[in-house]
């Protein structure tokens, strides 16, 4: 029976007709290109930077004090002389810096934490993820600004508080796929078959929920990328001389009223990069969620 | 522990440093209803101010925000500091006699004061408030400088003569400070809460994380001032504090935050901008005591690679004063040094050579105060021409900076305003967090206390001469002090050389 | 005029007679999205009291069609041709939402495969029964709808009817959801009633009865019935008439004695084969047909059939014309059997 | 039921401890002693131990940890090491104002998200429902501190119908006080609608998608008559969740935009506490932050019974 053609009615639904038909689907294709693109342009900026910038970021020339853009200064100087577009350059790789420390930290926490509380029938399992459930009460700005006023507030702080308050929502996702995963067939066989659950884990259960963990890292590096911005906004993020989205934009507010330009390009820098994410976030969830594929 | 006094005094001027010098206490704020232009009645006035008082009792609280709303306002001196002249001038006391000695000083009170609690004032009270500055009441640091006072003597009601217990040239000059401040016996149950004095306001509302609101009282002794009531608010942040005044919450900023934003003021015809000079001394401090700045070729060198006026114009926009040494324009002993040690990379990096010292890394921490942020990358970039590295690191003041730096003096290189008054003297003090220790300058100060008014002007310039030359510390400018305030509002305090933001010649046209 | 001359107006093409009244004419149905075409030319009828098995297998476009008929396609999916319901003035294919609301649930009304999701989880069971009623206003009341509610709840044979109508779904079985979505089908008496394999997702046990009960409810209410299923037996024992579709067409049709025991398209053929668990191929196997069922679009050219067909000509390249009669005849070049076409 | 409703309000109370324990810990690692910072760098060690008795922070940690925590139901956070009075007032006094602005941007933020992610649903094929879901994503993207700045830029400075910032009591005059309100609720609630909108357009979309909705239509209910009737409950279960999520992130983006309009609440004296190191303040603060945000949790945990029946079984 193996080797003839299936021919059991009840086999496979043909994944052809969506409600998201293929116009729904075009849409997303063109949001995760979009979200691609400017991620893409986010991290291409950041690597150039670690070669090139126009001028030091760093230097400071009081007599070319807020220049407004020219071709020499594309996008103008700030109040320390110091070249916008090359602020710009290492900033977007402090942003990429805070989120992928951030997000990694908490996937590496919360992936294990939420498969383990999946797999696990002790209390200890519930007790994961009552901890966890404890921990969202702990956003990531309280906790940044806890740190700070603890360690003294610096990327790192902000990095870690960031990471710690998305712990949850990694050990979450993976908790809920890896149940999904469980309750599979195959999953049962292998069980079945005696391998041992961290096997299973590793073999079964990573691959399938790796899919939704990737689009969970996404979107937490969006909301990563706006809580340093907030955080450096406060006076809790990022410091100085290291430049950051955040702190260009908290520096050029009393510049407001004379040189918007200031706030606007740090400012239009993160939306860039958050909607980067997002899209991408989103688009790759189109792409890996099946609940959305069929009917 | 017992420290001598003097490093008290310094410890305590440095604390007030940094208080007023940043945004330590500062919060939220409000807009009252009247705050509305067209509501606006001549007779009130809204004044935008950093820093919130953390609480109305400056003998128990440390902080620069509660006499600033207090003092002059609702409490009085014997002599106030004039914040035009910056001279010592007669308040309560009509007339004062110093002896020959300079041990004994005789006031002559004026008649028919009387505490806003109803209560009289008489030279009781005086002698009650000199002698409660010394007792445990009061805790705050700055108490240190009435230890001098030997013994009070009430002769008459209205006559009280005060004993020194060794000449001082700058004791009646603390007398217009916080600790000259008269109180009634009666009227010091709640002071953190209810402040009772003789000035013409009282203290109306205080909504903490928002405003305080004074008003005229009935009964004022002297001339009732023009405004009858004062809100005084608080914001944390510059930025809003501009916008209030753009969008009529305001009528004043007391102090602006955010000198950029000062042209687009300066631009609009609802606004007059003045421009005034304040103590506070931008100092660029240096650790004295350890490597690399133990060795004075290597502390000339930093300030010879500073260009000051281009860290003047980035951190002020270019209002504030070049100095050279710590002392402001505004005190008598003023002379301009900034020819001492002038911008100069090439002299800095032979020095360097002459030191022996090349690659030097240095831990620059500073405060998280917006001046210092600025100032310091400057600094940084300035250093870096020379081949010095300051790694700099932002504490968070007042707190970790205060730990760190001036407790466990653990820094090469640090940045803060100290704006407490004719603080020279710190520099005397051996164990204050510059780790500068010169006989020398200290017996040049020990003698100036001590010599009369002419000598005393000389041997403190000397002295200054001498700080500067031995690169004690940099002193990069002293802050202005920029009022924004509507066209209407005349007689604001222009220099902020007192304690206070003296609101009694405020009018409005 | 009678229903009977109406519809005779409406479908001047009707030739069978009219022993029995045509209630449901589905005439050139295609469906198809904007670049793929699911069905075509659907066409057959339904009379009164009729039970019409369509069956096939999955991914055939059985679904679909019943979706089509109830005008529930989903997005981006377009139905042309015509579908004429006895006592309507206007074609169900294109009409309005309004339109399609006056008939579904009244005229026509559908019974769902999957018990466990097609019930509001969050509503309670005697209220979904009633919802329907209520609005098209067989009953006129909330009373007389909930009693009528316990009523049809009683005939579906739910046990305690009362409290079945105070519980969720979640606190049914799945076969007394079932006959709770079944029970929803009936409740305005539908001419046309469309049971959409309603019993694949049910126990075996349970299976029986509720086919008893779709059968019972349909003879009682003389109501027609298009039964879709892929289940042979099933098929024997409810329908009439079969139609055997394949790749978005029709292949087959006829009574279900004519196409069960002479089929006449390779198709059927098969599937009757695969479905007969004594027999087996010459490896003792039991049959199958070969090959998969293709995506939609994937079908060959011509004969949709062909590349899994062991009786491919030439000719199948083309599509086969329709042979016979609509209720008995078949789309095939190269039929089993005996050739009507001789 | 009740059984249930019993083990979640025993779950929040573990929570609430657990949560105090968490913060006192945390806030105890803090450097620097209060009473040497309440007194100035310069008093004297006698002065410093007095204050510190008078703190109780001279007490082992877990004798404090209790008398803190003892007090915090009848709402006695101790007194302040800086301004040496009750903190419950004043965390009394903040939340209030806290509360009217998270309320009100919650409101606003439903208000537009609700009609706006239906029709992003409903609409998702055609170009107004692409415009919804795109504006939804711009507004996502903007730091509300930002949006904040830009509102005073415009409506405060530029066009001077509205109050810059500040704030006045309801009590005080409602009319100021709605002004007063106005653009704080914008700038905090049109980023959470942005986000909101999302979750409930593909709340919506999910539950279009759903059996029971095919099944309502073929009842012959029309298609907005079958999404409100049997969609709009589906959908609010995740739709709550997301809220519940997003009042603790108002919560924290109030801190934010109170900084930038000026507004005396919890996030205000949370950032003045810590400036300060007014320990006892801003654990206080955080206290009330985290069991503000357990307590929606809670509330949300028991509005998905009422909303689902399949949660209530025992």
């Amino acid at each position: 029976m193996s080797t003839a053609p299936d021919s059991q009615p009840a086999a496979q639904p043909a994944p052809v007709l969506g409600a998201r038909g293929p116009a729904g689907r075009r849409r997303a294709t063109a949001g995760l290109l979009i979200g691609a693109v400017l991620v893409g342009l986010v991290v291409l900026t950041a690597l150039v930077s670690f070669v090139w910038t126009p001028y030091d970021p760093l230097q400071v020339d009081s007599t070319a004090r807020l220049l407004g853009p020219s071709g020499e200064h594309l996008l103008g100087t700030d109040k320390f002389g110091r070249d916008t577009v090359s602020q710009l350059m290492l900033g977007a790789r402090t942003t990429l810096f805070v989120g992928f420390i951030a997000v990694g930290l908490a996937a590496v926490v919360g992936i294990p934490l939420g498969v383990f509380a999946s797999m696990s029938t002790s209390w200890l399992g519930a007790a994961v993820m009552r901890a966890n459930d404890l921990l969202l009460a702990f956003p990531a700005l309280l906790l940044a600004i806890m740190f700070g006023a603890v360690f003294g507030a610096s990327t790192l702080t902000a990095m870690v508080a960031i990471g710690i308050a998305t712990i949850p929502a990694f050990a979450r996702i993976a908790r809920s796929g890896a149940l999904q995963v469980l309750s599979t067939e195959y999953v049962l066989a292998a069980r079945a078959a005696g391998r041992r659950r961290v096997g299973i884990a590793v073999r079964h259960v990573l691959p399938n929920i790796s899919g939704l963990l990737i689009v969970q890292a996404s979107v937490s590096f969006a909301i990563a990328v706006l809580a340093e911005a907030a955080l450096s906004f406060l006076g809790f993020g990022t410091r100085p001389p290291t430049p950051s989205w955040g702190r260009m934009l908290q520096e050029s507010q009393e510049f407001l009223y004379l040189t918007p330009r200031l706030a606007l390009v740090p400012g239009i820098a993160i939306a860039v990069a958050v909607l980067g994410f997002n899209l991408l976030g989103d688009g790759l969830r189109d792409r890996f969620d099946p609940k959305l594929e069929d009917r | 522990m017992s420290l001598p006094s003097r490093r008290r005094r310094a410890l305590a001027a440095g604390a007030l440093a940094v208080v007023l010098a940043g945004c330590s206490a500062g919060s939220g704020t409000s807009e009252p209803s009247s705050g509305d232009p067209a509501e606006a009645a001549p007779s009130t006035l809204a004044v935008g101010l950093a820093a919130e008082p953390a609480s109305l009792d400056f003998t128990t609280t440390d902080g620069a925000a509660i006499p600033e709303a207090l003092l002059y306002n609702v409490y009085e001196t014997l002599v106030k500091l004039d914040s035009e002249s910056g001279e010592v001038v007669p308040l309560l006391a009509e007339d004062y006699e110093v002896s020959d000695d300079g041990l004994t000083y005789t006031f002559t009170l004026h008649e028919d004061v009387t505490f806003s609690n109803g209560d009289e004032f008489t030279a009781d009270d005086v002698k009650y408030s000199i002698e409660r500055v010394q007792s445990e009441a009061w805790t705050v640091s700055l108490k240190e400088a009435m230890s001098i006072v030997g013994s009070v003597e009430v002769s008459s009601p209205t006559e009280v003569v005060v004993n020194l217990s060794e000449p001082s040239n700058d004791w009646l000059y603390r007398m217009t400070t916080r600790i000259g401040a008269m109180f009634s016996e009666t009227g010091v149950d709640d002071l953190a809460n209810t402040p009772v004095g003789t000035g013409p306001y009282v203290l109306d509302t205080f909504t903490r994380g928002d405003s305080l609101t004074l008003a005229t009282r009935d009964d004022y002794w002297g001339e009732a001032p023009d405004v009858e009531e004062v809100t005084l608010r608080y914001f944390e942040d510059a930025t809003a504090m501009n916008n209030a005044l753009l969008s009529g919450g305001i009528d004043v900023i007391g102090t602006l935050q955010s000198p950029e934003s000062l042209e687009r003021f300066a631009d609009d015809d609802r606004f007059e901008v003045l421009e005034g000079t304040t103590n506070g001394e931008l100092v660029l401090s240096m650790n004295n005591a350890r490597p690399p700045f133990d060795d004075v070729r290597v502390r000339q060198a930093v300030r010879h690679a500073l260009d000051r006026q281009a860290i003047l114009d980035t951190t002020y926009a270019g209002y504030g004063e070049l100095i050279g040494s710590m002392v402001p324009p505004t005190d008598p002993w003023y002379e301009d040094l900034t020819d001492v040690a002038p911008y100069d990379p090439a002299q800095a990096q032979a020095l360097l050579a002459e030191a022996g010292v090349s690659d030097l890394n240095v831990a620059f921490r500073i405060p998280n105060l917006p001046y210092a942020v600025t100032a310091s990358q400057v600094v940084k970039s300035q250093l870096a021409e020379v081949g010095i590295n300051a790694e700099i690191e932002v504490l968070e003041f007042p707190a970790r900076w205060l730990d760190v730096v001036f407790q466990q003096n653990d820094y090469d290189m640090s940045l803060i305003a100290h704006v407490e008054p004719r603080d020279m003297t710190i520099f005397a003090d051996p164990d204050y967090y510059f780790g500068y220790v010169d006989p020398e300058f200290q017996s040049t100060l020990e003698q100036a206390g001590t010599a009369d008014s002419e000598q005393y002007v000389e041997l403190m310039r000397q002295a200054a001469r001498q700080l500067s030359e031995d690169a004690a510390a940099d002193w990069l400018f002293v802050l202005p002090n920029l009022i924004v305030a509507e066209q209407d509002v005349q007689g604001l305090p222009v220099n902020r050389v007192s304690e206070s933001f003296d609101l009694t010649g405020v009018t409005r046209a | 005029m009678t229903v009977q001359q109406h519809l005779r107006k409406a479908d001047p093409r009707d030739h069978r007679g009219a022993n029995r009244d045509v209630v449901l004419t589905v005439d050139g149905l295609d469906v198809a999205t904007r670049r793929l075409p699911l069905l075509t030319d659907v066409s057959f009828r339904l009379t009164r009291g009729e039970r019409v098995g369509l069956i096939g297998e999955s991914g055939s476009g059985k679904s679909l069609t019943a979706l089509a008929l109830m005008g529930l396609l989903p997005e981006g999916v377009h139905a042309e041709g015509s579908v004429r319901l006895a006592g309507a003035d206007h074609d169900l294919v294109g009409a309005s939402e309004k339109q399609m609301s006056w008939v579904r649930g009244r005229r026509m009304s559908m019974v769902f495969q999957e018990p466990m999701t097609a019930l509001n989880p969050v509503m309670r069971v005697g209220k979904q029964v009633e919802e329907g009623m209520l609005l098209h206003r067989t009953q006129d009341s909330r009373p007389a709808a909930r009693a009528a509610a316990l009523d049809l709840l009683a005939r579906v044979r739910l046990p305690d009817p009362a409290s079945a109508a105070r519980a969720y779904p979640h606190q049914l079985s799945g076969g007394q959801r079932q006959r709770v979505m079944l029970a929803m089908a009936l409740a305005n008496d539908p001419e046309v009633l469309v049971c959409d394999e309603p019993t694949t997702a049910l126990d075996v046990t349970v299976q029986a009865q509720m086919l008893e009960l779709i059968l019972e409810a349909s003879v009682e209410r003389d109501a027609a019935m298009l039964f879709i299923t892929h289940d042979l037996p099933v098929v024997a024992t409810v329908c009439q008439r079969l139609l055997v579709m394949y790749g978005g067409r029709i292949v087959e049709s006829g009574t279900v004695e004519q196409v069960l025991t002479r089929p006449r398209h390779p198709y059927t053929r098969g599937l009757l084969a695969a479905s007969d668990l004594e027999l087996v191929d010459e490896a003792g196997r039991l049959r199958t047909i070969p090959g998969t069922v293709p995506a939609a679009g994937q079908f060959p050219d011509g004969c949709v059939f062909r590349n899994r067909c062991d009786h491919e000509v030439d000719r199948c390249t083309t599509f086969p014309p329709w042979a016979g009669q609509q209720e008995h005849g078949f789309a095939c070049w190269n039929p089993t059997g005996e050739d009507v076409r001789a | 039921m009740l059984v249930q409703v019993l083990r979640r309000l025993a779950v929040f109370v573990l929570s609430l401890v657990a949560a105090s324990v968490l913060v006192f810990a945390f806030m105890a690692v803090l450097p620097g002693d209060p009473a040497q910072i309440a007194l100035g760098v310069s008093a004297t060690p006698e002065s410093v131990a007095a204050t510190r008795a008078a703190f109780g922070t001279d007490r082992p940690l877990v004798v404090q940890y209790a008398g803190w925590v003892s007090g915090l139901p009848v709402g006695d956070f101790g007194s302040s090491y800086v301004s040496r009075t009750a903190i419950g007032p004043q965390i009394l006094d903040r939340v209030q104002v806290t509360l009217w602005l998270v309320l009100c941007a919650t409101a606003l933020a439903l208000v537009l998200a609700l009609p706006l992610g239906v029709l992003a649903a409903a609409r998702h094929r055609s170009a107004s429902g692409a415009v919804v879901s795109g504006v939804s994503q711009l507004g996502i993207a903007v730091p509300s501190f930002l949006a904040g700045i830009l509102l005073v830029t415009v409506f405060a400075v530029r066009l001077g119908v509205l109050p810059s910032g500040g704030w006045v009591p309801p009590a005080q005059n409602p009319g100021e006080f709605v002004r007063h309100l106005v653009l704080p609720v914008v700038a905090l609630g049109v980023v959470q609608a942005a986000v909101l909108t999302r979750y409930v357009r593909s709340a919506v979309l999910d539950v279009l998608r759903e059996d029971y909705v095919r099944t309502a239509r073929a009842k012959g209910l029309g298609p907005l008559r079958a999404l409100a009737r049997h969609g709009f409950r589906n959908a609010a279960i995740p739709v709550v969740t997301v809220l519940a999520l997003q009042v603790a992130t108002l919560l924290i983006g109030a801190v934010v935009v109170e900084r930038v309009f000026v507004i005396p609440g919890l996030g205000s004296l949370l950032l003045d506490g810590t400036a300060n190191r007014d320990l006892l303040l801003v654990q206080g603060v955080v206290m009330v932050l985290v069991v503000a945000v357990l307590l929606v949790n809670l509330l949300v945990d028991l509005l998905y019974t009422v909303i689902d029946p399949r949660l209530r079984a025992g």
